[in-house]
């Protein structure tokens, strides 16, 4: 199964110094692959910056959660605030990349993920507020729903979590930047092709030229 | 006036059936458990919840005990996934639900609190959003404008309190500090009670002038207790 | 001089465990008369709750300051925060009362403190802030301006610091509140008269019956 | 970016002329007193001055210093009673002034840092400061709309800094921790510079995140010294 791949791939967008909120899910998972000496300032948006490993039993702390209410520590030089302090951090441009899910992602850089009309209703939470106020966005998702079609598209079909925000697409066959016309292709995975990326992909890929395979 | 210091029992009476009531944590963390207890208990009806997400997820524990007990005509929040039980109440349209992005949510309960007439921003530009809101036009860029959100009484939590009311937080405060500033009654669940002077003037999160009533809640390790049963039960740790 | 009575006056209107902001000068005076037992929460719109007397020499703290920059303490049960926060309790409606001076005041409320133009340029500062937000507004000040007129105006001539906003204004003279028609006279000094009043006030007293003489 | 140290006469260049320049501190108090005499040194030029008041009563201390070199062209503030030069230079108009009330100046340092478009405030309605700003009416009530302020640069003042830049203040922070969220540069002066973990996660007033370069300045006891100086020149202990 492609997370740990997915998960594996986001850590190579670190940098020494980032700050980075991780959705739940397969961004969280990625948190596991940062490189060894690297120093990645891990926010979650319920109020906490430079949060570790999960503790072991008997060590939690009820009062150190993540944002899905899981037991977290926060590191030496961590700093713990108030949900209005998270958030004028993440919309005010603090925060230089997020990495979320998405049901959906198009090739103007749109991204759904909140709402699937009389099916799925959970309320947008801070999702919107990421997309939109973080320096950089990567989605991070499989490349094909479980119908096996593409979750790259031309235009988004549910409603919108945000407008024209996304950086970069991380699937588990491709990597795209989003780019003035288009996407552009940037990596191919190993077990895939680009054959197979170019029929996977419903988005317009508008840069076939410069991309890798990815290791 | 001063803050004072009464049961949990005497304090459920300050809430009426009707009333706007928030309630400080997140999804389930650092939410006042006592209090939610004794709103059950006492079957307090249409309640207009203000709380930034739902309870705990998978439903059923902290706020998730008053969507079983059907105490809640109204849901203003950014986030209820984590309760079926009440995903099900808004879709059977039993439950009125208020939705708004969660920096926005906070901002607007700050709003409130902070005398301010409403919060202009870019989030959900775009989107759904936009219907919730008014769209206004600063220096040639939208934005949305939302309405403060202010309540009936706000119950919080925090860890240690003194004999004045001061509030001391430990760990991630989230929505507590705020909510203290912007509901007409304040009853704040700690899980110490110090004499004043105890808590420095620097550690105050929320000044005891916000608060009407403290009461003696779970001590930190019953809490620890609590939410490690959880954690084990989800497979966290 | 009317300083010390003024400041006296002022303090009959402390009630135990009230939140107040005192205004500098005269109104700051007032806390040296907050009657023994009697807990007044002074709050510094700087961002302090609770301060008490000013420290002697060697014992100041540079980070205990009033809005006049003038060293303070801070009591046991204090608290201390930033400026947003500060006035967001007082813009929020969380101080019961703040007293303050002023260049006049009108039979509306209306009040001008902040603004003499050609000469006096110094910025509203928190003043604006205070008469909004705070729950009671006390205007102290002289009666009469040192050209003898009358400070209680029909309409303040100089520009506003706050539209209908004063609930009481105590003087050195005389007492009243601020009423639907205009002024109501609640007490008058021991060494002044009603006629006196009456000559010295140019704004509309519409309630001459209900005042006592002040002791 | 992680927060490095950096000496003084380094911090200052990266300061240009004609920038904006936040200055963290109340009429005197709090201030970054070594970055000013810095700039003073420095003799940058045609600054657009951001500080709530001016410096410390009767003018020629902190801020003051810039005032008097000239080397201000334009103050966004809401005081400046304290400094009877800065005074005379807005009448003469070598200064050009920008006032709002306390209150909406921090909102709107504030709403620059937290991505808001705007203030929405009551205060000001009814006097000279509707003409500051846009009517707006919500629910049939008036408020002014401002805009957020924001500064290329931002000094600042904390009592300590660790090796990430977390900072943690005592007593009153005033201005500080707003202006340190609202700077593309933010340069925290601080009394002592301590490991990291020495500042707990609860003390930590402005996360090492907001700020860029971090300085030595005077100890505790130097400011101190100072501040009873003027003090006891001005009769006050």
């Amino acid at each position: 199964m492609g997370r740990e791949r997915i998960a594996k791939r986001i850590a190579k967008e670190f940098k020494d110094g980032m700050v980075v909120n991780l959705g739940i899910g397969i961004p969280t998972l990625s948190a596991n692959y940062i490189p060894e000496g690297m120093k990645v300032i891990l926010q979650t948006e319920n109020g906490g910056l430079m949060f570790g490993a999960a503790p072991k039993r008997g060590a939690t702390n009820p009062d150190w959660t993540n944002a899905g209410t899981e037991p977290i520590t926060i590191m030496p030089g961590g700093a713990v605030f108030d949900l209005a302090t998270s958030f004028s951090m993440i919309r005010g441009g603090h925060i230089d990349m997020t990495v979320v899910g998405a049901l959906e992602v198009d090739q103007e850089g749109s991204v759904a993920s909140w709402k699937i009309p009389g099916k799925l209703l959970t309320g947008m939470g801070g999702a919107m507020d990421l997309l939109y106020g973080c320096k950089r966005v990567v989605i991070a998702m499989t490349h094909i729903d479980k119908h096996g079609e593409s979750k790259i598209r031309h235009k988004c079909s549910l409603p919108l979590t945000g407008l024209k925000v996304v950086d970069t697409i991380i699937t588990d066959k491709a990597v795209f930047d989003v780019v003035e016309n288009g996407l552009k292709l940037i990596e191919i995975d190993e077990d895939s092709s680009l054959d197979e990326i170019i029929r996977l992909t419903e988005g317009n890929i508008v840069n076939l030229d410069d991309w890798k395979l990815s290791t | 006036m001063m803050a004072i210091q009464i049961k949990p029992e005497e304090a459920v009476l300050k809430i009426k059936d009707h009333d706007s009531l928030m309630i400080g944590g997140f999804l389930g963390a650092g939410v006042p458990l006592v209090m939610i207890d004794q709103i059950v208990e006492k079957n307090l009806k249409d309640l207009t919840v203000i709380s930034v997400g739902a309870g705990y997820r998978g439903g059923g524990v902290d706020i998730g005990k008053l969507v079983l007990n059907h105490q809640i005509k109204k849901y203003i929040t950014s986030h209820v996934g984590t309760d079926p039980n009440l995903i099900k109440q808004i879709v059977a349209e039993e439950v009125a639900l208020d939705l708004s992005p969660m920096g926005t949510f906070i901002e607007r309960v700050r709003a409130a609190g902070a005398g301010l007439g409403g919060v202009v921003t870019p989030v959900g530009l775009g989107t759904e959003v936009e219907e919730m809101a008014d769209k206004i036009v600063i220096d040639g860029r939208d934005y949305l404008l939302f309405k403060p959100i202010k309540a009936d009484v706000a119950i919080i939590k925090a860890a240690r309190c003194d004999r004045m009311g001061n509030l001391e937080y430990h760990g991630i405060a989230n929505t507590n500090p705020i909510m203290a500033t912007a509901a007409d009654i304040v009853i704040a669940e700690v899980e110490e009670i110090v004499e004043v002077g105890e808590i420095k003037n620097e550690a105050v999160g929320t000044a005891g002038i916000f608060v009407d009533y403290y009461v003696q809640g779970y001590s930190f390790e019953e809490r620890k207790a609590i939410y490690e049963d959880l954690w084990i039960a989800g497979n966290k740790i």
